[in-house]
């Protein structure tokens, strides 16, 4: 039941992701890319990792990809126009990627031991508590760090998107 | 025995008249060079009594001029029997030279400089005779080369003197070119270029090597005393004043070739084969000088050519092994011809710079003394015995009898030839009707004495310097039967050239016209001077030169190389410029890129590490 | 069976990698181009969640996390410079924004 | 891994710069409205402090030398030279940008602040340890110079270049991030040491594995170095960023991803150092040639300066290729003289360029030398050291790091690399021949003098370029006394 | 601490106290610069005055460590080569403030501070017993020749200045790795340190090592020699340099070449050196020959000198890969005497571009009418340099050539075509320039040598004569020297074998 589990939601996550790429029109990337999200929330949950699956709905398929829509709205980005070209990409794009995938996809499953396999529960280290306790004593640093992040995020926010510069 | 006395007087000449001359009055310059070298031939005079009888060569070391590891040159200066000829007859002909000058050159610009570049020259002979090894020997020969240059150039601005001067320089660096591969050589072969050293290992040396030590010596003598086929130079030399013509191109320098020949005798006698053909050089270019002669009309170019055929005589002389003969008439040589040439010195300064003899004529009634002692000189040079000519010609004429019979039957009708065509100058100058404008006037007697004291010396210095009984005792002394008809048929050749030249320029003028354009092509060739000039023009100087500016400058440096060069350079910018198209600033195909680039190290680190493994 | 294999979470991973890259290479719109690097970072996620089952560990989990606040500030930041670049060429197609080149 | 719930006073010593950094920051950001009243320089004055007090922090915490927070940072001489590194760069930004923003009148305490962040980052760079602070740290600096790339946002040219920074970076570290997850999953830890010990220890994962994710992470940080064949984005992003932006981007972002690149490939992959090796020679030569030739053709000065800075980026990696710790040492302080050198050209090109940069051309430079002497002089000890001439900082880097080079028996890629310096040399000498041997045109005409600031600017590279070019011994010992890392 | 510190280093503090000279008194810059650089040349006098001519070794040895790690030191000695050859860059520089002394009117200070770092640079070269410090002092010498040439050069300054630049760099790059390489080695810059270890065999190249090494340090050293085929930079350099800028430039930038050559091929690499030695004696013969030919037919007085010079040079070369002591003596005399002969040349050429404003030799003629005085300096500049005996060249090359001819005779004959061809070239253009009627331009400008010309000139004629008639106050230290170098050419390389080698791959040619 795990197996249908993961076949159905990945190739939903798939399909969104191919959805994402083939949609001329941004609206329907983001929300086919939320769809992503969201299956590979269901993917987490698979495995075990409940708070970040959590997170996953929350942070991404929530605020973020709200925050692009956002933008998209308020550029009222249209279906894009098929001006301009890449010689490079059009003539090696697609055979670079397949390359690219193919040594990803044969070296991962080749070299990876393939005894070990998912079912759900079968680790649950993943909880809200677990998280927090490493959170706060093994990578305190990282996380203060990461509100130097925000803080520039913020900051460059307002450069960039400010009326004017006084 | 201060021998460094001889050269340095003149030398000091030299300086004092180069460095202050211009402020100098004219009296002043006079007794400086005069002076100087006057006071320089007082010096060997009395060197030479007080060094006795010169049967050993008398050393004197000054400094260490060049030292390199085992090798040294020294500064060192040698006087024996052979040098003592060679001293008096450069500081006497020397002064007396430097006495005419006063009177002739007084007109001329330039007078200190003259008088200067005279002194030097007489500081680079001596300095020549007197050293004591090759490279000496060198020194002054490349010394007397250079005041030639300046003297034969010394109307700097007419084009054609300067041409004539660069000529001379150059061609004597083609002999001097041999001359210095001699000395490697030798260096090679002896370690040293002390005469002594050398002339001692000599015998000990294997031939070829002797051999081609005196080939070369004699290419740098072929240079120096204008043999075939480098005598071009001298004839062109006349563009310098007279005195110089007789100073440098007569009596003195163009002889060094002869006396370095001669001084070399023992590398020579080694080498019979180099002697030979010295001796052949030496008759061929008597001959054909002489020939060239027949045709000359400027009064100077002829007894130029004269004496490119008297030098070809000395070296027959010492290539047949007489090598007291050749010096013997070097000496007379020296007399008669510095003689000849101060004489035309004087006519020509009497026609106020006329040369052209077809503008002369008559002149024996205007400028008598001239005329007379110049006769004395034609007579010697044409071999009337008992005129010093006979002597010296007579002795190598002999030698070469016994060495090769044909050479003395060429030399036999060279000297014909030679009479002719000095007596057909002297009856064009001096007989016949006057041809010219100029009005004629005898030189100051600060010209005709040193005329006189020469012509004094070509009548009577055969039989009083009887050379080769003064040698004796340096060179192999070869017996040679007296042959009374072989001196009858030479004096005899003579005596009919002057006859010829009588009938042909004085009994029936206008007879040698006739005989020209029936010969036509002939006289052309040889009043061309078998159009020698041209041909090196065109065989050597031109392809030498074009070559050198359209192939090697224009094609091999700037074409070549430098095209190499900048073509690096436009290609590692095109390599840029190819480079820069990378950079299409569409962000996409950027990612393109390192997707491309991100594969190739995938790629790359997966093969690298499996291979690890 | 009741069980999935492990790699296939890493090939999903890799596949949804692949097509994010796919993504900013063609797509033209900016929005799109970003978000696609935004799909990248979820595979990524997912490769590190995988691993943490594997591990059983709860560090990849927190990698995810740290993955999303940065995601979260790149998401902040990139789409005020889309906006800066949109005010300046009033256009979202990403080939014009090509004036600088070679 | 070690869990420590509270940590040590000491730890916070050894992150003393990036507290002070990040402080002075905020505090900046608070005090804008009561600053920007006063003095429109009080910014500059003030973040001037903030990077001389975190100098003395970073010095200071090198005296507590050690790992904090577990073995997230390990605090070395390796970790201070490049704080110091990136301090120093972050003051010499400083010091033109007066002129600069006062130019564009856009004096604003976020630019500074940003500058503050962004260096803080990198001094996290410096001293991580750990494959997710490393993270944190590069996140922290790039986003900070997205920002500052596009910092003059009415300009088109400066808006395109942080856009294509952004995009192609955030691309890049996405494969980078691929890679630690790959690290991760090979190995179970993410701490460079222990990933070490994972990989030499048994049961190690097989080398291609280590090796797939070594290549994955080599992509992004040879973008962030802009090695070749990542070096694309280079060229567009520094002639459209702000000059002094510009300058720090080519010294302080690179010496930090260098940093962590040797703290990486040095410390982490060193055991598979012979399966990476013919990768970074590859990278190496094709950063200096594609550097080095392309820059023949360029006309824009700024232009040719990123050219030029992806070619010493392929010296570095030279360096790098030398795998010991000599040639550790050289990379650092080849990266130390090409900070002062670099900076110090950067600074020159933002005295010329006026108001809205018109002048970027190297023809603007005509006759600079007639018009102010000082600048050109400085300019020149600049341009040669390079060009790599002796007595300069330059070349003392070079010497090292062939040195090591030759000592790893690298004989072609040290003749290929001293070669294509010598190529270098035209395009450098083409700016002192615009100076020296050509009249004044316009842009040299109305230059204006020299404020303090840049007097500042201009002064403190030319003396570290030639201290370094003439007692490079203090530094160099101090690189190689740091240049063993913690294995 | 020792008088050799004073002449190396008087320069340096003159160039900073020229940097602080006002702009506004170019006076000041020029006068400046006489006396510090006649100060240097008493200084360099007072070298010669305490040098021991007895002794072949290095002399006045300072050694001061100067970069701990690598060990760099502060290496500096005089020998009884490189004696000379700073006694020659000390008397030129004071002869060049006086020739630019009128020539140079814009950014005068600029140019005299070049003129004086130039002195330092060069001077630093002849001195350094350190590898890298040689190198060092190498490339310090580049950068004010570089700015000479392409300030106040003429019209195509910029090219040459970048060709020279170039030029010179791509050479030096290699001779910096190889001398890395030798570090690597040795683990010492120290050069006598170097010598000792290959003596006493610590330190041996196997023969491909050698071959390469040898090479790049030979390739950095002909490029500024010029050896054929890499002259080409020279023309251009001299032609568009400033009259200094070349004297500077043919008198002794050109030596640190064949002096690099001398003092450092052929003692580290032997073998190497003794293997090269038919080729490179070869290119230099077609360098002598080559280089009088094109400069025979050159329109252009100073490209005429620079081409004489690429010929003089080769003169140089051959003797130094004859291998004999008379080959590397002539040799050495030949630079100094190249030095002084071509820096009178390019001085008085400068005299005479002053007074025309042309280098056409077309523009000139019937010089000797309007200047005698410049005319005979010229004169016995030309006699110089064609090699006249009781002046400086014909010692040397009649040095290098009997040299040469103890090695192998076939290359002294067709050297010697040089002699010849000297004469042609430097006659002709003499002919050219001051015989002949003086045309009204010449008339009116080309007026004679006045008292600061003069002060130029004549030391330079002095040295002529003097190195001409008693070469023996100045080849012994040379002699001593150069036996110890050929001593150390023949470290582990059996003399005989190689030089019959040597003469049968020439033969074979």
């Amino acid at each position: 039941m795990d197996v249908i589990l993961f076949l159905v939601f990945a190739t939903i996550a798939v399909l969104c992701a191919i959805n994402v790429v083939v949609q001329s029109h941004p609206i329907s990337s983001a929300v086919s890319l939320v769809g992503v999200m969201g299956s590979l929330a269901i993917l987490y949950l698979l495995l075990g990792a409940e708070f970040i699956a959590a997170a996953q709905v929350i942070v991404y398929a929530g605020a973020v990809m709200v925050l692009f829509v956002f933008v998209i709205m308020l550029l009222n980005a249209g279906a894009e126009s098929r001006r301009g070209r890449s010689f490079m990409v059009s003539l090696l794009g697609v055979p670079l990627l397949m390359a690219f995938l193919g040594l990803l996809a044969y070296y991962v499953q080749r070299l990876f031991r393939q005894d070990v396999t998912v079912h759900f529960g079968g680790f649950t280290g993943g909880t809200a508590r677990d998280i927090g306790r490493a959170l706060f004593t093994t990578y305190l640093l990282p996380f203060e760090a990461t509100s130097i992040l925000i803080l520039i995020a913020i900051l460059g926010a307002i450069v960039l998107a400010r009326k004017e510069l006084d | 025995m201060q021998l460094w006395l001889i050269p340095i007087l003149p030398l000091a000449g030299f300086l004092i008249n180069g460095l202050f001359g211009r402020r100098f009055s004219k009296t002043a310059i006079d007794a400086v060079a005069v002076g100087s070298v006057v006071l320089s031939f007082a010096w060997v005079l009395k060197t030479i009594f007080g060094l006795g009888d010169l049967n050993t060569a008398h050393t004197e070391h000054y400094f260490t001029w060049i030292q390199s590891g085992a090798f040294s040159v020294n500064c060192d200066f040698a006087i024996d029997r052979l040098t003592v000829i060679m001293l008096l007859v450069v500081t006497g002909i020397g002064s007396l030279i430097h006495i005419y000058s006063v009177g002739y050159m007084a007109h001329e610009g330039g007078y200190y400089r003259f008088f200067a570049y005279l002194n030097l020259f007489m500081f680079f002979m001596l300095v020549l005779v007197l050293a004591a090894n090759y490279l000496v020997l060198f020194v002054g020969w490349e010394g007397v080369g250079l005041c030639s240059y300046l003297l034969i150039g010394f109307y700097f601005d007419k084009k054609f003197a300067t041409n004539a001067g660069n000529k001379a320089f150059i061609v004597n660096r083609i002999g001097d070119f041999g001359f210095s591969l001699a000395i490697f050589m030798m260096v090679k072969q002896f370690g040293s270029l002390d005469f002594g050293t050398v002339f001692q290992q000599a015998a000990g040396a294997p031939e070829n090597v002797l051999f081609w030590i005196g080939i070369l010596l004699m290419v740098g003598a072929c240079g120096k005393s204008a043999q075939l086929p480098l005598y071009v130079w001298l004839p062109d030399a006349m563009a310098g004043p007279t005195p110089v013509s007789a100073l440098i191109h007569a009596a003195t320098m163009v002889t060094a070739g002869v006396y370095m020949t001669a001084r070399s005798w023992v590398i020579y006698t080694h080498a019979p084969a180099a002697m030979d053909i010295i001796a052949y050089i030496g008759i061929a270019t008597a001959f054909f000088a002489a020939t060239i002669g027949l045709a000359q009309n400027d009064i100077k170019k002829v007894f130029a050519y004269s004496t490119v055929s008297q030098l070809g005589y000395m070296f027959v002389g010492v290539g047949v092994g007489a090598f007291s003969a050749g010096i013997y008439h070097l000496m007379t040589h020296a007399f008669f011809k510095a003689l000849l040439f101060l004489g035309s010195g004087s006519v020509i300064h009497a026609l106020s710079g006329e040369q052209d003899m077809r503008n002369m004529g008559g002149l024996r009634k205007y400028i008598k003394w001239t005329f007379l002692t110049m006769m004395c000189a034609a007579v010697a040079i044409s071999g009337v015995p008992p005129f010093a000519g006979f002597f010296s010609k007579d002795a190598i004429l002999l030698a070469a009898y016994h060495h090769a019979p044909w050479i003395y039957w060429l030399g036999t009708i060279t000297a014909g030839l030679t009479a002719f065509y000095v007596f057909r100058a002297m009856f064009m100058t001096f007989f016949g009707e006057y041809r010219g404008h100029e009005h004629p006037h005898e030189s100051p007697p600060v010209m005709l004495i040193p005329l006189v004291i020469l012509a004094l010396l070509s009548v009577a210095g055969g039989f009083l310097f009887k050379v080769p009984e003064f040698l004796g005792t340096i060179f192999p002394a070869m017996e040679v039967p007296e042959d009374m008809t072989l001196m009858v048929i030479s004096t005899a050749a003579g005596l009919l050239g002057i006859l010829i030249a009588y009938v042909m320029y004085v009994a029936k003028p206008g007879m040698a016209d006739s005989l020209a354009s029936s010969v036509r092509w002939l006289y052309t060739v040889v009043y061309n001077k078998y159009f020698v000039d041209e041909i090196y023009d065109a065989t050597i100087v031109k392809p030498v030169v074009n070559g050198s500016r359209a192939v090697l400058w224009k094609g091999v440096d700037a074409g070549l190389i430098d095209g190499a060069v900048n073509g690096i350079g436009a290609r590692a910018r095109n390599v840029g410029s190819v480079l820069r198209l990378l950079q299409s600033g569409n962000i996409r195909s950027y990612a393109g890129w390192i997707l491309f680039g991100s594969v190739l190290v995938i790629v790359a680190m997966v093969a690298v590490t499996g291979g690890v493994r | 069976m009741n069980a999935v294999p492990i790699s296939w979470f890493l090939i999903l991973s890799a596949v949804l990698f692949s097509l994010g890259v796919a993504g900013f290479l063609f797509r033209r719109n900016i929005i799109t181009v970003f978000m696609s690097i935004e799909l990248m970072l979820n595979a990524v996620n997912l490769s590190f969640v995988t691993f943490s089952y594997q591990l059983k560990q709860v560090n990849g989990h927190l990698f995810t996390f740290f993955v999303m606040v940065v995601a979260a500030a790149e998401a902040a930041v990139g789409l005020a410079i889309i906006l800066t670049v949109y005010k300046n060429r009033s256009t979202l197609n990403i080939d014009d924004v090509n004036s600088m080149k070679n | 891994m070690p869990v420590n719930l509270i940590f040590h006073p000491t730890d916070l010593i050894r992150i003393l710069p990036e507290i002070i950094l990040t402080v002075m920051g905020t505090l900046l950001m608070v005090l804008d409205p009561v600053l920007h009243r006063r003095s429109s320089n009080a910014f500059g004055h003030l973040s001037l402090a903030a990077l001389l007090a975190a100098l003395g922090g970073a010095i200071y915490a090198c005296t507590q030398a050690g790992p904090a927070f577990g073995d997230m940072l390990i605090v070395d001489g390796f970790a201070t030279f490049f704080r110091v590194l990136v301090i120093v760069v972050g003051i010499l930004t400083i010091l033109p940008s007066y002129r600069f923003l006062a130019r564009q009148d856009a004096e604003t305490s976020e630019y500074h602040a940003l500058l503050l962040f962004s260096i803080a980052g990198q001094c996290l760079m410096s001293a991580a340890n750990e494959l997710i602070v490393i993270f944190i740290g590069l996140e922290i600096s790039s986003i900070a110079s997205y920002v500052l790339a596009g910092y003059l946002r009415d300009d088109k040219r400066a808006n395109e270049a942080a856009l294509k920074y952004f995009l192609l970076g955030s691309f890049a570290t996405a494969f980078f991030l691929y890679g630690v997850a790959l690290i991760y999953g090979s190995t179970g830890t993410i701490t460079l040491t222990e990933v070490r010990a994972a990989i030499t220890g048994q049961n190690a994962p097989s080398p291609v594995f280590v090796g797939l994710a070594a290549a994955l992470m080599f992509v992004g940080l040879g973008f962030k170095v802009s090695a070749a064949p990542f070096q694309i984005w280079a060229p567009d992003v520094y002639q459209g960023a702000p000059t002094p932006v510009t300058a720090f981007l080519s010294a302080g972002p690179k010496a930090a991803a260098f940093a962590i690149f040797l703290r990486i490939f040095m410390t982490a992959f060193e055991p598979i150092g012979a399966g990476w090796e013919p990768l970074v020679w590859i990278s190496a030569l094709l950063s200096m040639t594609i550097g080095n030739f392309a820059a023949l053709q360029q006309t824009n000065v700024k232009r040719m300066l990123a050219y030029s800075s992806i070619a010493h980026a392929g010296y570095v990696m030279v360096a790098l290729t030398a795998r010991s710790d000599g040639g550790t040492a050289a990379a650092m302080f080849y990266l130390a003289a090409y900070a002062f050198m670099n900076m110090g050209a950067f600074a020159v090109v933002s005295h010329l360029s006026g108001r809205g940069e018109r002048y970027q051309s190297i023809d603007d430079f005509a006759g600079l030398a007639q018009k102010q002497p000082m600048t050109a002089a400085m300019l020149t000890i600049f341009m040669l050291s390079l060009i790599g001439v002796p007595l300069t900082g330059g070349f003392f880097g070079k010497f090292y790091i062939f040195r090591a080079a030759l000592e790893s028996h690298l004989v072609w890629l040290t003749v290929l690399g001293l070669l294509n310096s010598a190529v270098a040399a035209y395009y450098y000498l083409r700016i002192l021949v615009m100076m020296y041997m050509h009249e004044p045109g316009e842009a040299t005409a109305g230059v204006e003098p020299l404020s303090l600031g840049l007097r500042a600017a201009l002064v403190l590279p030319a003396l570290g370029t030639l201290f370094l070019g003439i007692f490079p011994t203090w530094i160099l010992n101090f690189a190689t006394r740091s240049s063993v890392l913690a294995k | 601490m020792n008088l050799l510190v004073v002449v190396l280093f008087l320069p340096l503090a003159g160039f900073l106290i020229a940097l602080l000279v006002p702009r506004s008194s170019p006076q000041g810059s020029r006068v400046w610069a006489l006396a510090l650089s006649l100060a240097t040349f008493v200084a360099s006098l007072g070298l010669l005055y305490w040098f021991d001519r007895n002794s072949a070794g290095e002399q006045f040895t300072i050694d001061w460590p100067w970069i701990a790690a690598p060990e760099i030191h502060f290496t500096i000695s005089a020998n009884g080569v490189s004696l000379w050859l700073i006694l020659l860059s000390t008397l030129l520089t004071p002869i060049c403030v006086l020739i630019s002394w009128r020539s140079i009117q814009n950014r005068v200070k600029e140019f005299y501070a070049f003129l004086i770092l130039l002195e330092f640079g060069l001077i630093g070269v002849f001195l350094a017993q350190d590898l890298f410090l040689f190198y060092v002092f190498w490339e310090v010498s580049l950068v004010p020749m570089y700015f000479l040439i392409g300030i106040w050069g003429h019209e195509r300054r910029i090219y040459a200045a970048v060709k020279f630049f170039l030029y010179t760099m791509a050479g030096s790059v290699l001779m910096l790795a190889a001398i890395i390489y030798l570090y690597v080695r040795a683990q010492t810059f120290n050069y006598p340190a170097i010598l000792d270890m290959l003596s006493s065999g610590r330190l041996s190249f196997d023969r491909g090592e050698q071959l390469l090494l040898f090479l790049a340090f030979f390739l950095a050293f002909a490029i500024k020699v010029p050896l054929f085929p890499l002259h080409t930079w020279l023309p251009d350099a001299h032609v568009e340099a400033p009259s200094a800028g070349s004297v500077m430039l043919a008198s002794v930038m050109l030596k640190m070449g064949t002096y690099g050559i001398l003092h450092f091929c052929l003692p580290l690499f032997p073998s190497a050196a003794r293997t090269c030695a038919p080729w490179i004696a070869v290119l230099a013969i077609i360098g002598i020959i080559y280089g009088a030919l094109v400069a025979m037919v050159q329109p252009n007085m100073k490209k005429l000198v620079a081409y004489s010079s690429v010929s003089h040079l080769g003169f140089v070369v051959l003797g130094i890969f004859s291998f004999t002591q008379m080959g590397l003596d002539g040799a050495v005399y030949q630079m100094l005497n190249h030095g002084i002969s071509t820096g009178a040349l390019f001085a008085i050429v400068g005299l005479l571009y002053e007074r025309r404003h042309s280098l056409e030799i077309a523009d000139y003629g019937g010089v000797a009418t309007t200047a005698p005085w410049l005319a005979t300096t010229f004169l016995i500049t030309t006699l110089a340099s064609i090699g006249l005996p009781l002046l400086n060249n014909f010692v040397g090359e009649f040095l290098v050539l009997q040299g040469t001819a103890l090695a192998n005779y076939t290359w002294t004959v067709y050297a010697s075509l040089g002699v010849i061809l000297s004469a042609c070239y430097m006659l002709w253009l003499y002919q050219r320039v001051f015989y002949g009627e003086a045309s009204e331009e010449v008339r009116h400008h080309v007026f004679d040598l006045n008292l600061r010309e003069w002060a130029a000139v004549v030391p330079l004629i002095v040295m002529m004569v003097w190195m001409g008639v008693y070469s023996q106050s100045f080849l012994p230290p040379v002699s001593r020297n150069t036996a110890r170098i050929l001593e150390q050419t023949q470290v582990n390389v059996p003399f005989r074998v190689e030089l019959k080698r040597g003469a049968e791959v020439s033969r074979a040619r």
